[in-house]
């Protein structure tokens, strides 16, 4: 309805491969971007920011990670929860041994560990598809949890295993309250979602896509399999220990293996299926969803129920919801959320027509 | 109407002996062919001849037990199909092998994976080199989509479109790579006549206007005879007969083996 | 900084087109003056790119030998490449003969040796082909330049060279010669021969316009004046570069005001390319317009019920007050205006969005009459859509209708510089500086159509209204007079009656008779679906013709006809006095169409001669039989016996003082 | 020596025995990949959903054995109303996006058994000591749980009878044509909906009897969906389409790991507990890079 396309025409191909081609796209971004880095910190309080926006862009992050390995590159990964620990021990850890380096440069290096164990852990994806390699994923999952609960080196010998996050100072600023831990996470989650978004439009990207459509014919036409399967899991990993660290510096607060369970990997991973497999928009579409639903829920069952409702009720009532929307998902549109918006969006631009 | 006679050159890829099985099942015996520069060969023969074994050995997907594989002067034993892709070697499959997800476009463009050399923190940031670098190699995949006229397609998703403008991405994905020599496998399966003509029309373009040899299997007679400059034909991993389309027709063991499973 | 200087040429300096090609390059070099969509993008190229193609094919063409006055001649889709050739042999004074692409060859032989072309530019191996088959019969015809050579790498004959090959050899060329070019531009004069452009030849063979620089220089900065077009407009060029439309449209304007000339991909793509580019300026003839119209509605069809009634809904205020607004009147009342601005969000925006419009500042269209509703609706919708009238040998202008005083049934006033006279017979005659100098190798065909002292008969019938805008009714040569002394425009009368949804053919009778009736064809999916609403049962289109309800409903839009004709003072006369409905659809298959499905008024009166004879003798009814041609190819005939009805007579309205 | 040669033997059999109990659930998998592909992760929730659906029919007070009719009932509904609500939609869809409707049905049938039942923790008592069997230890002089035995007792009965009806039965030859080749079974007449329903039944006994037997093992609780993740890895090594690769990978599996921990927990002093949460996975990797098919499945040659 809004759309105007007529006379938006390419004059060259740098600009028909921009990723927002449309120009009313283009105001509508510029409008968000206004309200994320600008509206938000003024208007939302310590419990939005700090509870709800927060965690819901470091989840954003870590789908995104399982979005280029999963919906990408179409290696199914189970581990992810386990690929986010190793980022957030490796920032503790690179924090508490080596001081003199910058919190920034830490957690991108714990992104890069993320990253090497994550390849390691991908090397089985040459011979093994599929499901098999889900559990591959999973051996992951199971062996770093076991590692940081089990070796105390980790968690510096803490008798707890839980230890609190040290406090964060990016260049001489601190970063304590709930806005800046917000601003950080948001700067973060922007600048490495474009970067996602650039990866997946160039040739990685299209080798990704290649090998999850149609290996066979990636190899011939000279794309390497194993490289590429494996730069999937490098990169998913990274931004999956990114994430990590992220959620432990500006979230919990506390660094703990138990954050990063199987049951964190699948919230990821249904954030991407009810999100949109295969779509950077979808992971911050599928987080956003998954985080929001309970809250929405639960403000629902003190509105009708008074608070009579048990906590585990919630639970499980969260579950049944999760489980039945993960199947109904897949099998009404298994492209998700995104797909939704993508409809919503050609209607827009063919209104008042149906076609 | 004076059109020139095409040249054709040396041998580019020669198979000697090749001989290939798959837990004791034969699939190939002793094949020896020769490619010559710029040439059509034909590879036909009835159906679970070997023929598209015999690409599968030429482009590295399937490794002989016997025999070896000369291209370009170099002689190897077993080469893994994305190596052959850089030497040169491009295919298309009897079944559609295109990446359903993606666009024509996109499609077209993993053609030049080879061709393109920034690494993935320069994609990360897209501006500057690497879009320079996209921004190339899509001017190479634009002509490639002028040639095959498929300029209205060119970002809609493979998986929407016909069975026989599928088979013409396929064709521009493998001619994206700018390869020496073009592996066809079926490239008519399953068309109409008109589609059919097209796709001729095109092969013969290819070789023509790029000086590309291609291999191709097809068992549309009619066309092979129109197209090819040869015709080598196997019978159960054998082959039974090598030379000029009318040379290839004469021959008895060929009509033998043609008729004499008359169905 | 030179490219903001907008100021306009000064025409009596700049007086050729390749005069003004140079001052664009040199006032506004960086202003894009062609597109092309060509590999996934809109190719660009500015002014003094423009400058440096035509200049390097210009020299090439030297280098093969052409001289003044050598024709060239250019066959092809609109291309760039095409146009910059016209200026190139523009530049070397020689003279362009753009052709019809899908001509067949033999009717190419005929333009290529009647215009002694020494050189064509063609676009591609279909071209090249077309003209190799005719070569031999064309002894005049040197070289053959191709834009693509696609499939074109094995011609080896040594006349053949590419267009890039030809502009390579014109800049080494230029090293020898640097200032021939410029040289060669400068002497060019307003008063030469520009262009010969070929009218299709719809009776007998085509005659060669011969156009001067001024003719259509004059001619574009007359419509450029009256409609106030800008440097800035963006046009699609995509009508045949042999028609004087597109001449004038995608060139003569073009260079004149400096605007962008874009071509489209191809002509499958056309309104494709024409939705993406969203033109501020549009050509076209009656029938696109029809045809996006005609899609608009089958698609909103489809749409949703609530979308559609709100479709509707909007489509009925604009309908109100949409073309009073784009007029400027001041009669509008507030919440009207407010309504308006409301559907322009909800749906004429999204509308001419789909349709390609959403820039259009200007639109003309021209050929035929265009239906008022029609042009009704895209003025409603704020389109600003005008019917223009002209000719080749005016170089296209001579009237426009004027911002703010559109009527639906005439075609506007004289463009400034335009005179009109009309002869005694009715036909329109006008003197004007677009005026052509001659026929080509055709005087006595030059004599019959422009006198001496320069006043060139249009063909056309029509006449003055009260306010001075012209009205077209007929070709002259088909305007009659009835016995009772009054004025027949049979086409007129027939345009008007198919103008109604209903009727999809009308033949009308009346020269030399003492009133108007006529034959009517009615449509069969617009009655048949009225039929349906009705709950009227019938088999097919005879079952319907002979049912007194469709007589009725026909009835009402010859009364409607009748009342328009009762308002005109030229016309009142010919008012539809009997009409009857034929019992079959007429068909180019029995020789009563012609292919382009216009009718064939005498041979179906000697074919229907018992119909036409009971139309003027006052019987209710009259049987016939007639040969029809089945779709399998069997003839059979058909038995009818067929209703006259008599029709209303309206008294002429009597002007008031 | 001979202490250590028993002690060793002790967690050997120990580990066999409880590998059994892998076997079990893994069983479920097999039958369901089997017959129509789908990799159903949900079966370790079904295994959860029978023991609470049984030890909440027992609560209501229904004896035993009608309480074992009524829970068999009701899991073969369950299983065929998810082949039916769940799988059948998606019948047509790569089998990864299968793989995660399962898991999507994994959490709702947790939210919904412990929604129906209650998240507390209840012992269910089918009356076998889980203590060493004094024959055997008088026989042999090792020390082996009689509940152990008493499941390999089960489970063997359990296969038993599968292969008896899958071998014996038309149904059966009837889902062994279809496991070997969809279309052609379609194409001989075999409806592939009724195998399909037969065998998510099927699926469903095995569920009950392993959440039985889990159950009154390890409490009937939320963890009990966990075994389900303790039976993948004995499926990679077992193939997962092997009925005898899921009995052997269950028994290598519950050994190794077994031993495992015992050994390796002794020469580390303690300081490498609890691996065997890994440790199943870890061999099962190793074992797939050298062989992916599994122990008993069948190479796949890829046509090109």
């Amino acid at each position: 309805m809004l759309y105007r396309e007529s006379g938006q025409f390419k004059t060259s191909y740098r600009a028909d491969q921009a990723i927002f081609p449309i120009r009313q796209d283009r105001i509508a971004l510029m409008v968000l971007l206004a309200v994320v880095f600008i509206l938000v910190p003024f208007v939302a309080d310590e419990y939005w920011l700090g509870s709800i926006l927060t965690p819901l862009l470091v989840l954003s992050l870590a789908a995104i990670g399982l979005n280029i390995l999963t919906g990408y590159a179409g290696q199914l990964s189970l581990g992810t929860a386990g690929f986010m620990a190793v980022g957030a021990f490796a920032a503790y850890n690179l924090n508490l041994r080596v001081p003199e380096l910058p919190l920034i440069v830490d957690f991108l290096l714990a992104g890069v560990f993320a990253a090497l164990v994550g390849m390691v852990f991908g090397l089985p994806s040459l011979r093994i598809k599929g499901f098999y390699l889900a559990v591959a994923t999973l051996a992951a999952q199971f062996f770093i949890e076991w590692v940081f609960t089990h070796v105390g080196w980790f968690t510096n010998y803490s008798s707890s295993g839980v230890i609190s996050a040290p406090p964060m100072v990016i260049m001489g600023v601190t970063v304590d309250s709930a806005v800046e831990k917000y601003l950080l996470t948001l700067v973060m989650v922007a600048v490495l979602a474009l970067a996602a978004k650039n990866m997946v439009r160039s040739r990685i990207g299209r080798s990704w896509m290649a090998v999850r459509d149609k290996d066979v014919s990636a190899e011939v036409i000279g794309i390497p399999l194993l490289a590429t399967k494996l730069s999937a899991f490098g990169i998913s990993s990274f931004y999956c220990g990114v994430a990590g660290a992220l959620w432990t510096y500006c979230y919990l607060g506390t660094v703990e293996p138990a954050a990063f369970d199987l049951s964190r990997s699948f919230q990821v991973l249904f954030m991407i299926i009810i999100g949109g497999v295969g779509s950077i928009l979808g992971s911050f579409l599928g987080a956003g969803f998954i985080v929001l639903l309970p809250i929405l829920l639960n403000n629902i069952a003190a509105m009708i129920g008074h608070g009579t409702l048990q906590a585990d009720t919630m639970a499980n009532l969260e579950h049944i919801i999760f489980g039945g929307l993960i199947i109904f998902f897949l099998i009404v549109e298994p492209h998700g959320l995104a797909r939704l918006w993508q409809i919503a969006k050609e209607k827009l631009r063919l209104w008042p027509f149906p076609y | 109407m004076s059109v020139s006679e095409k040249q054709i050159g040396d041998v580019i890829l020669r198979c000697d002996n090749i001989s290939l099985s798959f837990g004791g099942v034969r699939a190939l015996t002793n094949i020896s062919i020769d490619v010559r520069e710029h040439e059509i060969l034909a590879i036909i023969g009835p159906n679970g001849a070997g023929k598209s074994s015999m690409l599968n050995v030429i482009n590295g997907v399937y490794h002989p037990q016997e025999g070896s594989v000369t291209y370009q002067g170099q002689t190897r034993r077993a080469m893994k199909p994305h190596e052959t892709a850089r030497h040169g070697i491009a295919r298309t499959f009897q079944n559609i092998a295109l990446f359903k997800g993606m666009s024509v476009l996109d499609n077209i463009m993993t053609g030049r994976y080879t061709k393109m050399k920034r690494n993935f923190l320069w994609q990360a940031l897209y501006v500057g080199p690497n879009l320079k670098e996209e921004i190339e190699h899509r001017e190479v995949c634009e002509r490639v989509i002028d040639f095959l006229q498929i300029e209205n397609i060119r970002k809609t998703p493979v998986g929407r479109l016909p069975y026989g403008l599928q088979k013409r991405v396929e064709l521009g994905r493998a001619l994206a790579a700018e390869p020496q020599l073009l592996l066809l496998d079926e490239p008519m399966a399953g068309m109409n006549v008109e589609e059919k003509e097209d796709m001729c029309r095109f092969i013969l373009d290819v070789n023509d206007e790029f000086g590309t040899t291609i291999v191709l299997i097809e068992h549309d007679m009619g066309v092979v005879m129109d197209i090819s400059d040869r015709v080598a034909v196997l019978d159960y991993g054998k082959k039974i007969a090598d030379g000029s389309p009318a040379e290839v027709r004469a021959n008895q063991d060929v009509i033998d083996a043609y008729l004499g499973v008359a169905h | 900084m030179g490219w903001m200087v907008r100021g306009a040429p000064d025409l009596s300096v700049h007086d050729t087109f390749p005069k003004l090609m140079l001052y664009h390059a040199a006032v506004r070099g960086a202003h894009p003056a062609w597109r092309e969509k060509d590999f996934g993008i809109w190719q660009t190229w500015n002014w003094s790119e423009v400058a440096q193609e035509v200049r390097a094919f210009a020299m090439g063409l030297k280098a093969l030998g052409f001289r003044r006055g050598d024709r060239l001649a250019i066959v092809g889709d609109n291309r760039p490449h095409l146009y910059w050739s016209m200026l190139a042999a523009q530049s070397l004074g020689g003279v362009p003969v753009p052709m019809y692409q899908d001509a067949v060859a033999n009717e190419m032989r005929y333009v290529l040796s009647h215009a002694e072309v020494r050189f064509a530019v063609v676009e591609d191996q279909e071209q090249v082909d077309k003209l190799l088959e005719i070569k031999s019969d064309c002894a005049t015809l040197d070289h053959i330049i191709f834009n693509d050579p696609r499939g074109l790498r094995n011609y080896s004959q040594p006349f053949l060279t590419s267009f890039a090959k030809v502009q390579e050899l014109g800049r080494g060329e230029e090293s020898t010669h640097p200032d021939f070019f410029e040289d060669s531009v400068a002497q060019g004069k307003a008063q030469d021969l520009s262009v010969i452009l070929y009218t299709s030849g719809t009776t007998g063979q085509s005659k060669g316009v011969m156009l001067a620089f001024s003719n259509v220089i004059m001619s574009a900065k007359g419509a450029i004046d009256f409609d106030r077009l800008t440097g800035d407009e963006e046009v699609l060029a995509y009508l045949p570069m042999a028609w004087v439309g597109d001449h004038i449209y995608s060139f003569g304007e073009s260079l004149v005001a400096g605007f962008c000339v874009a071509c489209p991909e191809s002509s499958n793509t056309v309104m494709h390319d024409l939705r993406e580019l969203g033109p501020t300026f549009f050509f076209a003839p009656p029938r696109i317009f029809e045809n996006l119209l005609t899609q608009v509605m089958i698609r909103m069809e489809d749409a949703g019920r609530i979308k559609r009634s709100m479709f509707h809904y909007f489509m009925a205020v604009a309908k109100r007050c949409g073309a009073a607004i784009l007029d400027g009147n001041k009669q509008v009342s507030l919440s009207d205006r407010l309504l308006y601005a409301l559907g322009r969000i909800l749906v004429y925006g999204p509308l001419l969005n789909v349709l390609g419009f959403t820039r259009i500042r200007l639109a003309h269209t021209a050929g035929e009459a265009i239906g008022p509703d029609i042009f009704r609706f895209y003025r409603s919708l704020g389109v600003n859509i005008k019917q223009i009238y002209g000719s080749t040998e005016a170089s296209v202008f001579i009237t426009i209708q004027p911002d703010g005083m559109i009527k639906d049934d005439t075609v506007g006033v004289p463009v400034p510089g335009v005179e009109l006279k009309m002869a005694d017979s009715g036909e329109v005659l006008f003197r004007s500086p677009g005026a052509f100098l001659a026929y080509f190798k055709n005087d006595e065909g030059t004599k019959a159509t422009k006198t001496d002292d320069g006043w060139v008969s249009t063909g056309d019938a029509g006449f003055l209204d009260d306010d001075g805008h012209l009205k077209i009714i007929d070709r002259a040569k088909d305007v009659g007079k009835l016995n009772t002394g009054g004025m027949f425009a049979p086409k007129y009368i027939e345009n008007k009656l198919k103008f109604f949804p209903f009727i999809k053919e009308a033949v009308a009778y009346g020269d030399g008779r003492d009133y108007v009736a006529c034959f009517l064809n009615f449509d069969i999916e617009a009655v048949g679906n009225w039929a349906e609403r009705k709950g009227l049962a019938y088999s097919g289109y005879n079952d319907l013709a002979c049912k007194p309800e469709v007589y009725s409903l026909l009835a009402d839009c010859v009364d409607q006809v009748n009342r328009d004709l009762a308002n005109d003072p030229h016309l009142s006369a010919s008012q539809v006095k009997r009409f009857l409905i034929l019992h079959k659809e007429l068909d180019a298959d029995d020789g009563e169409l012609t292919r382009t499905r216009k009718v064939r008024r005498g041979f179906i009166a000697e074919k229907y001669a018992e119909l036409v004879t009971a139309l003027y003798s006052g019987q209710s009814h009259c049987d016939i039989e007639a040969q029809v041609t089945f779709e399998d190819g069997r003839k059979g005939t058909i038995k009818a016996n067929i209703a006259i009805q008599d029709a209303q007579i309206y008294q002429p309205m009597k002007k008031a003082g | 020596m001979t202490s250590d040669l028993n002690f060793f033997f002790e967690v050997l059999f120990g580990g066999l025995l409880s590998g059994i109990m892998y076997s079990l659930v893994a069983l479920g998998f097999v039958l369901i990949y089997k017959a129509s592909g789908v990799f159903n992760f949900a079966q370790g929730s079904m295994v959860l959903f029978a023991a609470l659906t049984f030890v909440g029919i027992l609560e209501m007070g229904v004896p035993f054995w009608p309480a074992l009719l009524l829970c068999l009932l009701v899991m073969m509904l369950l299983a065929v109303g998810i082949e039916r609500i769940v799988l059948r939609p998606l019948v047509n869809q790569p089998p990864i996006a299968l793989f995660m409707a399962t898991i999507g049905l994994s959490y709702l049938l947790e939210g919904l058994g412990q929604g129906i039942w209650g998240t507390q923790v209840r012992a269910l008592d089918l009356g076998i000591e889980d203590l060493p069997n004094e024959m055997i230890q008088e026989a042999l002089g090792i020390q082996v749980s009689t509940f152990d035995l008493f499941s390999a007792g089960c489970a063997a009965v359990l296969v038993g009878g599968l292969a008896l009806f899958f071998n014996k039965t038309r149904v059966g030859l009837a889902l062994r044509a279809v496991a070997d080749d969809h279309q052609a079974a379609l194409a001989v007449g075999i409806p592939l909906q009724h195998v399909w329903a037969i065998v998510w039944a099927a699926a469903g006994l095995v569920a009950l009897v392993a959440g039985l037997l889990w159950g009154s093992r390890l409490g009937v609780q939320f963890s009990l969906s966990l075994v389900a993740l303790k039976a993948l890895p004995v499926l990679i090594l077992g193939g997962f389409t092997s009925v005898a690769g899921a009995i052997v990978g269950g028994l290598i599996i519950g050994a190794s790991e077994k031993l495992a921990e015992v050994y390796i927990s002794t020469f580390t002093g303690g300081a490498v507990a609890a691996i065997e949460n890994w440790f199943p996975y870890m061999l099962a990797l190793l074992f797939l890079l050298v062989r992916p098919q599994g122990l008993f499945g069948e190479k796949i040659i890829e046509r090109v």
